[in-house]
């Protein structure tokens, strides 16, 4: 199960190709961390406006250091900017639209995803971590499309894609495609299906590095 | 490029098909989306279940839709007023459903099928006929009914300001059921007495937001229901 | 069962009767009807805060005539103004105020009003009748206090306030207080309690056009 | 007359009992009524059960509360962030309890409390840990989770602009959690940063109506806990 810090796309690849995917006129929502990412790579001419739970639809990009506002942040409590046309709201109506299917696409980190697209992405479920979960069992039920964005292996080198997760799951049956540094793999009825591998990445070194059954798209 | 709004009332409304679930808001004549309403009898959708706190007014608007036999049920909280004619006659006569709701109950579940909650318990109508049949559950020792969320294929909602991303500003006592509706339904059509550019509108007094909104028209001087009525007129225009 | 169009308080005397009851800084929602007569007959030095459900906190007098607008209306679909400090708000809110004990004093109408605080007030069952109950059944749910403003018989003298309710119920239980031509009546756990008389009424009298045992404060 | 205004951020949380339920607005540290918070330190009431997204930072507001041993509990969804400490330490050592909440099902709880609603069913945490213990029901063929409505005895929230009869207005995302939990608590205490002349708020434009608020103060330079904690600051002030 080698792991190669070369191979494959880097964090900024792969959030180009997630942005890639996401149409016009979409409504999406970013996970803490890696998914930010995301939205700095929005192709030209598309206009794709972003949610953030804490109560902003209409997230525009980081603020210069002179113009940051303590009361203008992000889920990841990072200060951000609104964009002509954004508007505010109190968490319960920002979490209609989460719950109630308004928001298109959705994407989060993780540290586990099944073959049947079951997530872990909240807790370890190691006996002394803290556990915290925020607006991420909300968004893998009531979001139309859920996205995971995640390095294939962890650090160590396991598999992060596993035939059933072992840590707590924050939602079953969820995740619809997940991108990571070797391959867009999409979650269907039938399996785990490899849509693409980055450059230099074989269907047999995939395999290898993935804890679940993955299968080719017929051509 | 998100540009919701679209050139005419026709346009607006050709989505919606036979038997669908629309949602209109209003409060009697107030927040009345009447354009969208006389486009769709224009459009001619029939089997239509209606959700609205009344049933319309003289011989124009919602009154008219029933009226042009396209509606099969409505489900509403308060079903005659002073100017509601057309509703009481086909309702005596058999020829129209309905499902009458308390008007905060009617309220609540549209805000819970638009918010992914599908029932919740509520104080209201406990001990009334209007209670029978449904669930009644002891929550610390009181009564409540058990509810259901209510979802919309469609919804018609009359506001001020709209800007392209679908951002509404109401007015006054007209905003009555607009937001809530906005987020029942799978689709929300809304005329705007004015549609301004974007970035026009403070993020921070948006009463919907444009994710609730699919397509806007400009409608500049809608008409007055109450001035309609006066003169006795009926849709489709005489 | 004597009638006497003469005898007790006009309409006019028994909104003000109630709205001397309400404290400063109440806020208060008038059903449609008699209790709007109520708003005009608040006492001087004392801010009380109308509510009216279709979503307007702030309810001001009745506009002149050049000054009506169609889209700034109470409950009973009439032209109203707004008080310097009011809010508009849509329905859920409205509501929220309502069911979520916000509220503290409803003033309704009444078919009848039984001797445990049944209210009947929105339908008289006849078969031919189109149901519609409004916001009735919500505002005796959730509002604090429920005050019934009516005339203590109907047209034809017969008593509205009755062992038990004939018409279907509004709620059950839920009425504090009752406002009528002849009389206040507090309606407590241990029965009906005549608080005041009107001038010319004496209780004998009270007690021939009462359908229910009525009983006198112990001096 | 009615006027909520309050001098000072002791007078408006005095009412505060040992045992009390609180609500506490913020996400992060923005919109946390931080002012409020130090005068609940001083005033010190004790057993308290704190419904608050976080669980503060550093060494001061929430955090402050709970490093003096003022909190029993804690119903949050998210206790630990990059720079909460005194959380997890008196978690571990089995000093405090905690009730782990998912953020919209917190804010939906809150709501419903408010709006008189005793349960509600959601999907949000279905075929989870979290869901363990609840009642689950299928409606349509899909699992929801029961919760509860949640209710508390006082909330402290911070707001930019109120008037005399406690109508606020919010600044950008610092809004969060303040108007359910306005709504959610039989007394809601605030802090503005600015008061206005009654009449100078445009009715359409008000956030939580006064009818949701019990007392206001006016904090006109709200201290900034980002500030605070680059310099390592603790309340009580050393």
């Amino acid at each position: 199960m080698g792991i190669n810090e070369n191979k494959g796309w880097s964090r900024d690849q792969i959030a180009a190709r997630i942005a890639a995917d996401i149409p016009d006129g979409a409504y999406v929502n970013l996970g803490i961390g890696l998914p930010e990412l995301v939205a700095n790579y929005i192709p030209q001419g598309r206009e794709v406006i972003f949610h953030t739970e804490n109560g902003l639809l209409g997230v525009g990009p980081s603020p210069a250091k002179e113009e940051v506002d303590d009361e203008l942040i992000n889920a990841g409590k990072k200060p951000v900017t609104a964009i002509p046309g954004a508007c505010f709201f109190h968490h319960a109506d920002s979490f209609t639209m989460v719950r109630g299917g308004h928001i298109d696409i959705c994407v989060l980190g993780a540290f586990q995803v099944s073959r049947e697209g079951d997530l872990a992405n909240w807790s370890t479920g190691e006996p002394d971590a803290i556990p915290a979960v925020g607006g991420a069992m909300d968004l893998v039920q009531g979001v139309k499309t859920i996205i995971v964005f995640t390095q294939h292996t962890t650090k160590s080198g396991e598999p992060k894609i596993v035939e059933s997760c072992t840590y707590p799951l924050t939602g079953k049956g969820v995740v619809s495609h997940i991108y990571t540094d070797y391959a867009v793999i999409d979650v269907k009825k039938e399996g785990l299906f490899v849509r693409e591998m980055a450059p230099g990445i074989d269907f047999d070194f995939l395999k290898s590095c993935t804890g679940a059954e993955i299968k080719l798209y017929e051509s | 490029m998100i540009n919701k709004i679209v050139g005419t009332a026709a346009e607006a409304v050709a989505e919606i098909f036979d038997g669908a679930t629309v949602m209109i808001s209003g409060f009697g004549e107030a927040g009345s989306p009447i354009e969208l309403i006389h486009a769709l009898i224009d459009h001619g959708a029939r089997d239509l279940t209606i959700v609205s706190n009344n049933t319309g007014n003289g011989h124009i608007g919602l009154a008219a839709l029933i009226e042009n036999k396209q509606v099969k049920k409505m489900i509403c909280s308060f079903p005659r007023t002073a100017n509601s004619v057309v509703f009481p006659e086909l309702y005596r006569r058999g020829e129209i459903e309905l499902e009458l709701v308390p008007q905060g109950t009617l309220a609540e579940r549209i805000r819970a099928g638009g918010a992914g909650v599908p029932a919740f318990y509520t104080p209201t109508s406990v001990n009334t006929p209007l209670a029978e049949g449904k669930e009644t559950r002891i929550f610390n020792g009181k009564p409540y009914v058990m509810e259901y969320g209510l979802k919309a294929d469609f919804a018609l909602v009359k506001c001020k300001i709209a800007d392209r991303y679908g951002n509404l500003l109401y007015n006054k006592t007209a905003r009555n059921f607009g937001p809530v509706m906005c987020m029942g339904a799978s689709r929300s059509i809304v005329q705007a007495s004015q549609v301004v550019e974007l970035g026009m509108l403070d993020p921070e007094t948006v009463v919907t937001p444009g994710i609730f909104v699919s397509k806007v028209v400009e409608i500049s001087n809608p008409l007055s229901e109450n001035q309609l009525i006066k003169e006795n007129r009926r849709y489709p225009w005489a």
